[in-house]
Order: structure tokens, then sequence, then C-alpha cells
């Protein structure tokens, strides 16, 4: 795939961008919080350099946490349908972390898996990820853990980095995206040979938290479906939530109707395994009714279920969960419990 | 003076409690860990340090069931203290099934860097009920704060700016409803959000349905929050909540002259009545 | 009989929560005193002020309410004893957070009126229906509510 | 778009009510082109809604070898069955489905088939026992157990005494001790007792049961010690669902989806469950 340079500053870059009619979806500071919002003009626009991760992950803008999925109205006893339109305007999400951008990869797998999810994929296909490496990391960070790094470009259409001359260049990873680039020639400029790697996100790389070995983690996982560990583990959860809400793989939610006099709308709120209501029978009997068993569910969904049907781990090493944890619970440090690090040379 | 983990081994090895709900070192540098030691070999772990900010009050609500048999003891500061007593005034907990490690506490910090707000305002360096306490006092060097300081500064505002002021930070909320979760106070078996019939809030989010459920929040709390600023700390998107808890206090303590937290034989103000209560905005 | 000649001018909707036993029966009474008053509010019978959840309220403004009134007996008259005061000190409390909000507390509305009060409702109720309709209609939550079906679809 | 979360309009041509709290409708598609198309496998379910109320997961308890039309049986708990209750001949349910396996018909071909039922569990073994006995000449014996908590709690009460009366069907039917009537003329036991008494031969066999959870555990236990291979009970799972698909992630036991790989398992591959159900 090809390599392009981008002419100006990265701003005039985002100013061509919004130029073309896309809808620009980008980190910003609104109401005192980092998170992907909709930018209007490249002056609102954070370089790749200016945060580490937004607060919450950019799966809002696929699979929001509330969305109606099919609309009705009463007129005596008939009942009408109405399908529910979706935006049909084409984004750009633009500056997703590694570990943002991968997570569409995964989640694809289950929202195509035997019924395909059109709200989702409708979205999908009308979006563009431009991702960016990570120019810096904190402590909750752990991508590499998940097979991740600093410069990978897993689940980008196009990739934002620096070479060893502080340029960032654009790596087209799709063709998705290298039609993109092809909109926007007046900013950039197709570099003729491969940009030699800048040494920054090695050394980032090293920074983060140690590898730990996956595979062994689920070998324990495996074999390990009752053990005491779990009560252990999960004795202080407040059942918050935060961490699945902040996740960008979680996916589960809740079908819910709502009516309003003689029209209503059924809708798909997001939900957590966490809450005890989330399986909660009618009959009042709870398969998962206590927290042990429910952050096991967690753990084992992220790296045993998932590995098992998808061949894939349903966490990107974000450190999302980390941060929230109003208690700190670590997946990290729970994951390194069982689990032996890999040895790096 | 014993240290906190000396004390908890004591407590376990002599099987007066069935555990002992404290800080340890956290994973990140400018967090602790909530940790429920069950066994003295595991009692090391306990520390105190500026950094243990969370309230442990929360795990002496019943959903814990840590109370069951014997008794649990749990580190405290002064202001989570208070919440205990709210847990005894509204019958939640006995006195007799907690054991109280009280700690002097000279002010404890969400970041690492910046004093927490809650501890501008706070007179409770030493607890005002424990079964032991540890620690020493600091001569606090904080300048002391008016708690309602940042309320009556909201309330310059006009009625619009408000309403945008809240709209624009309601929207934010995604109803993980994690405030309510780490809420000590907020023990209902069942939360009003979670009935569904009839359903009074909605639980999609949007700016109308987000509102109706932190006056929700806020008005089930007034008179009986005790500020230990665990909602907004929870919420990972920043909202005021404080504010919002704050404002019912001064309400409370204007009107019925009411500090929540401070009496545990005191009636909760709003299931409780006087004749002479205030009557001027009724026709 | 003079007739109402309908216009174009505010109408507002107000709800009104009563107790039923003082002022529902004095609202009765203002009707079999056959006293006029303005057909702006909806009744809603609940056996004590005690009772009124503020969700009601709020449900109400949802659903496109202009102002409310909450009414009920006269302290000392309740039937239940003291179901009043416990609302008294309800509404303290509820209306200063509905004006911390940025709610215009004005078009929340608390009153006694016993069952011996008919002339006392419909002058209230013609009282209120005019203050509302001076302060117009109540824009905040129509703003911000999403209707279920013409809401956009952002993204 | 193909919207997956949207039902079909079904209207309810005929309600019986089973049991004090069980409820079954014959609902028909509005749509002729839909009812013609529309074609399940005994065993599968379905999500059916009430608008405005939500949705619910029941199986499908017709059977499929009956067209242009799906029943449906309920007990009345939540939310959503409770609105159910309420509607009436010629409302509209939604229906989405169907949804996940069925009983492995094919492979009962030739064999004794032993049924055996508690309560609301009959539902989806009737719509397997209809579809056979429609192909009867297809299977050997045919044997069915159904028991419940009392008389007054037994359903498709109809049906049970064409059952009794059919001269190709060994049918025994039992209530809990105390829920009999002087009328009772059944046996009187717990339903993995009388499996006992009735000792089924397990030689080319297969048992299929479903149940309340604590019935089961025992005609499990029961097969067992009747020599049954785990190959050969087979059962129907029920968790708590909400979108059918395998999206929601409720219904989830280990790796296995029961809206996709399940609701009917049989005993070799539940052992293979964690303890999650």
């Amino acid at each position: 795939m090809k390599n392009f340079k981008i002419k100006n500053d990265y701003k005039n870059f985002v100013k061509g961008l919004l130029s073309l009619n896309y809808l620009v979806i980008a980190p910003k500071y609104e109401n005192g919080i980092l998170k992907f919002s909709k930018i209007k003009n490249a002056a609102e626009i954070l370089s790749p350099s200016e945060y580490i991760n937004t607060v919450s992950s950019t799966k809002e803008y696929f699979f929001p946490q509330t969305e109606p999925v099919i609309k009705f109205t009463f007129e005596g006893k008939e009942i009408f349908l109405k399908d529910v339109e979706i935006g049909k305007k084409p984004k750009v999400v633009l500056g997703l972390r590694p570990c943002d951008a991968a997570s569409f990869s995964i989640l694809d797998d289950i929202f195509q898996y035997e019924y395909k999810d059109e709200f989702y994929f409708t979205r999908r296909e009308k979006t563009i990820i431009i991702g960016a490496a990570c120019e810096s990391n904190d402590e909750s960070c752990f991508c590499t853990t998940t097979g991740l790094a600093p410069d990978s470009s897993q689940g980008a259409d196009l990739f934002i980095e620096k070479n060893n001359e502080e340029e960032y260049f654009l790596r087209a990873v799709t063709e998705k995206g290298e039609r993109l680039v092809e909109q926007l020639i007046a900013e950039v400029e197709e570099l003729e040979e491969e940009p030699k790697k800048n040494p920054l996100y090695e050394k980032i790389e090293k920074q983060i938290r140690k590898k730990i070995d996956l595979i062994e983690a689920k070998k324990w996982l495996d074999n390990n479906f009752e053990n005491e560990k779990w009560e252990e583990l999960s004795s202080q959860c407040l059942s918050c939530g935060s961490c699945a809400y902040l996740c960008p793989t979680c996916h589960c939610f809740d079908i819910v109707d709502e009516v309003n006099y003689n029209s209503g709308v059924r809708r798909k709120n997001w939900d957590a395994c966490q809450f005890d209501l989330f399986t909660l029978h009618s009959s009042g009997h709870n398969p998962r009714d206590t927290k042990a068993k429910r952050y096991r569910q967690r753990v084992m969904h992220k790296f045993k279920y998932y590995a098992d049907r998808f061949d894939k781990t349903l966490c990107t090493g974000c450190g999302r969960c980390i941060r929230a944890c109003p208690v700190n619970i670590d997946i990290y440090e729970v994951v390194k419990e069982f689990a032996p690090l890999v040895e790096q040379n | 003076m014993n240290s906190i983990s000396e004390i908890a081994k004591k407590l376990l090895d002599e099987n007066r409690v069935s555990a002992v709900v404290g800080y340890s070192i956290g994973s990140l540098p400018n967090k602790t860990k909530t940790v429920i030691v069950k066994s003295s070999q595991q009692a090391e772990k306990l520390i105190f340090n500026n950094l243990c900010v969370n309230n442990l009050a929360i795990y002496l609500t019943k959903s814990f069931r840590l109370t069951t048999q014997k008794p649990v003891a749990v580190v405290m500061k002064g202001c989570d203290v208070k919440s205990v007593t709210g847990l005894i005034q509204e019958k939640q907990i006995e006195r007799e099934q907690v054991f109280i490690i009280g700690v002097k506490c000279n002010g404890v910090s969400e970041d690492g860097k910046n004093l927490s707000p809650k501890c501008y305002s706070c007179k409770l360096q030493t607890p005002k009920m424990y079964d032991i306490l540890v620690g020493e006092e600091e001569e606090k060097n904080i300048e002391f704060k008016n708690p309602f300081s940042d309320v009556e500064e909201f309330e310059k505002k006009s009625l619009d700016e408000r309403w945008n002021f809240w709209m624009n930070e309601l929207e934010k909320c995604v109803k993980c409803y994690a405030c309510r979760q780490v809420c000590p106070l907020c023990y209902c078996e069942k939360c009003i959000v979670d009935k569904t019939v009839p359903r009074w809030i909605e639980p999609h989010t949007s700016k109308s349905s987000n509102l109706s459920w932190h006056i929700t929040r806020a008005f089930h709390l007034a008179g009986r929050c005790t500020g230990c600023g665990e909602c907004e700390r929870a919420c990972h998107h920043n909202i005021p909540l404080s504010l919002l808890n704050k404002k019912m206090a001064k309400v409370v303590y204007d009107n019925f002259n009411y500090q929540a937290g401070l009496d545990d034989k005191a009636k909760s103000p709003l299931a409780d009545f006087k004749f002479q209560d205030k009557e001027d905005f009724i026709r | 009989m003079e007739e109402k000649i309908l216009t174009s001018q505010f109408e507002p909707k107000i709800a009104s929560f009563v107790c039923t036993w003082c002022t529902y029966t004095g609202a009765d009474l203002a009707g079999t005193s056959r006293l006029k008053y303005e057909p702006n509010v909806r009744i809603i019978r609940l056996p004590c002020t005690g009772r009124i959840d503020y969700n009601l309220i709020i449900k109400a403004f949802e659903n496109g309410a202009d102002g409310i009134l909450v009414s009920g007996c006269h302290p000392n008259d309740c039937h239940y004893s003291s179901g009043n005061f416990y609302a008294r000190r309800r509404f303290i409390v509820f209306r200063e957070l509905l004006q911390f909000i940025g709610i215009d507390v004005r078009r929340v509305q608390f009153a006694w009126v016993s069952a011996a009060e008919g002339a006392k409702w419909a002058k209230l109720v013609n009282k209120f229906t005019s203050e509302i309709k001076d302060l117009g209609q109540f824009t905040n939550y129509q703003k911000i509510k999403r209707d279920i079906f013409l809401e956009e679809a952002v993204i | 778009m193909i919207n997956i979360y949207k039902p079909y309009l079904t209207r309810i041509q005929e309600i019986k009510i089973e049991t004090p709290d069980t409820k079954t409708f014959k609902l028909r598609f509005d749509d002729s082109e839909v009812a013609e198309k529309f074609n399940f496998r005994a065993g599968q379910f379905g999500e059916y809604s009430i608008f405005g109320e939500g949705e619910s997961t029941f199986c499908i308890a017709s059977s499929p070898t009956r067209k242009g039309y799906i029943e449906c049986s309920f007990k009345i708990v939540g939310k959503v069955t409770n609105a159910l209750k309420k509607l009436d001949v010629g409302d509209v349910v939604g229906f989405r489905g169907p949804y996940g396996n069925s009983f492995p018909l094919e492979e009962m071909y030739d064999k004794n088939l032993i049924f055996i039922g508690g309560g609301i569990g009959l539902a989806p073994l009737r719509s397997l026992i209809w579809n056979c006995l429609d192909l009867r000449e297809k299977f050997k014996d045919i044997t069915i157990l159904y028991g419940a908590r009392s008389v007054s709690f037994l359903v498709y009460k109809d049906e049970l005494d064409e059952w009794e009366k059919r001269a190709d069907i060994k049918y025994y039917k039992t209530v809990d001790p105390g829920g009999e009537t002087k009328e009772w003329n059944g046996k009187i036991g717990f339903v993995p007792k009388i499996l006992d008494e009735i000792c089924p031969k397990p030689e080319n066999s297969v048992a299929i049961t479903c149940g309340p959870p604590i019935m089961i555990k025992g005609v499990l236990k029961s097969l067992e010690k009747l020599n049954f291979k785990p190959e050969q009970v087979i059962t129907t799972l029920e968790n708590r669902m909400k979108c059918g698909f395998g999206k929601c992630g409720r219904c989830n036991i280990g790796k296995t989806y029961v809206c996709i790989d399940g609701p009917v398992f049989n005993a070799a591959e539940l052992n293979q469950l964690p303890m999650d159900y």
C-alpha cells in the first residue's frame, strides 16, 4: 500500500478533509473532558501529540448508547411499523489510537456472526477510520499484551505516523483509505519510498506495561472456571459498569420499548454484564447471581470465550477500564495473576 | 501507636471480625486499591496514605453481605464515618456490626497532586465515631472554605444560564449508573430506574431522561448525602454531581437546620416535619 | 350565554395534582356552585399530597405541561393526619432543586384548598392560569425532549 | 438495509387459557407472503413482542407440519407477559424468528422416543410431539410422560386427552403429591420417580425432556440410571435473551450462545458447558 506525505501541517490536512463534505469526528475537549466529537473547523483539532487517549471510546459512533431499531404507531388495534433511518452522511473518524482502531476489527466479527447487524455495518461502511500512532502513553496502557503496538495500524483505513524527521505521513492501509487520500491530493503527496521508522514508537512500546502471555492466560482460563480466585479478584467490585461502558470492545445491549401516546420506539441500549439485573430471569433465577460469577464472565469473555469462537481477544489494551475503576480493579494485574510475562530480549 | 495492618491482624486472629475492609497499594501511581482482607496473612497489605480517597462505607451495605454473621472492620476517615452514621440512622446496619478503625486524616487527593475538593471544608480530621484510632494529626494548613461557596457562586447565574449549564453537563451522561453504585446511601434493593412497571425514567440517554435521573438521584439524597464525593469521582464524564448534592445539603441546612451524618439518632429531615416549617410559598 | 371565541392566544396546559379529600372536593364544590374558572387545568386526583411524587411533576413537564399546581389540605386537616406536612417539607426542597437546575418555579405552585373553599380554588386557578399565560409557553422541556419520531439521525 | 430487529406482525386468532397463569396464543401472520414462506423446525424459538412493552422469548409451541400459523404458550410473570395476557383476539403481536437450533428430527427416525415434560416445559416438546405424530410411521414407539404440580397446572388439556386415547402412544400423566383431585386417574408423584417406574429401555431410544430446572436435574439422573447414554438424552435450555441472534451477550454459557448454538442440547453437550445457567 502507498504512503503519503502531509504537505503542510496537520491542521491544513484536516481543513482539506472538512472541505470534502465529510462529517469529521476527532478528539476534542468538550465540557471538560476529552472525547470524540464533531469537528466544525480545523482550529479545534488536536494533533496526535497532544493527547494520550479519550475518556470514552469511539464505539459510540457505530454502536451508540441508545439507538432506535424500529418505530411504531398505534391506530386503534392496528400497528404500523416504520423503519429507522440512520445518518447518511459519510464520516471520517480521525485520530484513533491503535487500541481504538483495532476494536473494529474485533467487533465486526460479533456483529456479523450468523446475523448481520446492519445498524452497525451501515455506519461502518460509511466511515473511514484514520488512526494515529501514539506519541505518549500512561501507566494504564497495555496494548502490547493484546498484540498491538503504538504504531500498529490494524483496523484503520489510513494511519498517521511520524517519520524519523518528525514529519507526519499517511499510510494507506485499505483501499477505502487510499480512495480518500486521492481526493485530498492538494494536501498530500505520494511518497516514493517507505518512510524511515521514528524511534519514538519503539521507545513508547518499551515504556508500556510488559507484555503478558495471553496464550498461557487462556490455558489457565480453560481449566479454572471454578476457582476461588474469582471471589478474591472481584470482592471489592462495586458493579458500577464503568469498565463496560468505556470499553471499546464491550458490546452487550438491552432492547427496550418506549411509548408516547400513540407512537413508540424500540431501542437498543448499552448494558453490562457486571449488573446483577443483566441475566436475571423473570422467574427470579439468576445464573450469574454473585459478583464473582459476573466478574468471571467479564474476564472469561474477553480472554477465553471470544477467542474460542473468533480467535481474537476481546480487549485492545486501551486501559480505559483501569483508569475509570473507582476501586482500582486492574484487568492487567488480574490477568497477570494467572499468566506469565512474555520474555523480551 | 498500632498500625492499621497490626490492628487488622489482631482482629482477624482473635476472630472478632469477618473481614477488614481497607486500602492497599494501587496498581497505578496515584491510586490506592480497595481490599477486603479475610485472613491475617493478608493484613500486611493494608495501608493508609493521602491517596485513600474512597469511601469504604459502601461495603457495609447489604448487597456486600459482609456483616451477616460477624462484624466487619472498616478503615475510615472522618468524612467516611458520616456515611456510617447515615446507615445506622436508616437502620441499614447496627453500630455493633461495624468495627471502625478510625484514621486521622490530613486530607486526601484523587490524583496525587491536588487536594480533593471535599477536604477544603472538612472539620473532621478525627472521626466522630470509632472503635480504635490510628494516625497522627498534622497541623492543617489548608485554607478552610465555606462548603457551599460554589453553590452560592452558581446561584448568581440566571435561570437560563443554569439550565444551559446543566443541559451541557448532563448530555454527557451515559447512564452507567456508576454514581448510584458507588454511593453508600444508594442502597435500595431495586432502584427506581430499574423498575419497569411503571417506568419513570427511560433507560436511554437523552437530555430529558438524563435530567430526570439526576433530579431523582439528587432528590433521593437530599438530607442524606454526606458529601463524600464518590459519585463525582466515579463519574468518568466528570459531571459535577457534588454541586447538586451540596445544593440539597444547603437547602436542608438552611430550612431545617440539619446536617447529614452527624447524629445517628436523628430523623432524616424529609422523613420528619415540624408544624412551623416554612410555608411562605404556599398559597 | 357568553361564548369564548377561539383565538390563537396561548392557552397553557396546567397539570394539577390534588388531594382527594380537600382540594378535589373543593374543586367539586366550585363546580356545583357554578363558579366559572379557566378550563386550562387538568385535575389529577391523588389520595394525599404526601403521595405526590416529584416524578409526577417531572413527567408532567416532559409531556408538555406549562404549569403545575399542587394542592391539598390545610395544615392539621390532613385525612391521614400528617401527609401534607411531609409534602410541605418535600416541596421546600424540590422547589429549590428545580430552581437550581434552571426551571422557573413560578410554574410550580403549591396551595392549600379545603373542601369548603370552592371559591378559593376558582380564584387560584384563574390567577395561576393568567400568571402562566404571562410567562408563556414552557419551552425548556420541549427543546430537549427527544421526539421519538422526529428525532434526527445524527450518526 | 435488512433490519434484523424488525418483527413480523402477527394477529391473535385464538386464545386458550391453559392454566391459571398460562395462556396459549394462536398467531397468524398479517402478511400472507410471510405466512407462506415462514418455515421453522421443532425446538426453535422466537421473540414475541407487544409494542410499547417489550419483547419476550418463548419457543414456538406448534408443530412445523401445521402450516400457516404459529402458537406460543407463556406463563404470566413479567412485564411483557402481563401485557400479553390482556390482549384479545385480533390484537397484534410482533414476532421475530425463528431462532436457534432445533431437535435433530432426522436422527430420531426409526427410534423409540420418550418425551418427558413438566409444567409449561411441555411447550417445546409439544411442537416436536405433533411433528412426530404427523410423521408417525417414521418412528417406533412413542412414550409421553407429562407431569405438573397440580391438575389445574397441566397445559394443553385437550391434547393430553387425545394422546391418552391414541393407541400408537404410551401416555403417562402425573401430578406432584397433593396436587391431585378426586377425579384424577393418572399417577401421583414427581416426574423422575414415575420415570423410574416406567423404566424405558435405552436400546435404540432417544429421551427428550423439558421442564423446570429441578425436574430436568432429576430426569437426567434417572435416565443415567436407566443406562441412557448422554447422547441419547436431549433437552432444551432457557436463558434470559434479548436479541435472539447472538449479539446482546446475555445468554452466553461459556463460549456457547444459547440463542444460536441452542436452545436444544443433548446431555453430552450439556456436560461440556460450564455451570453458568
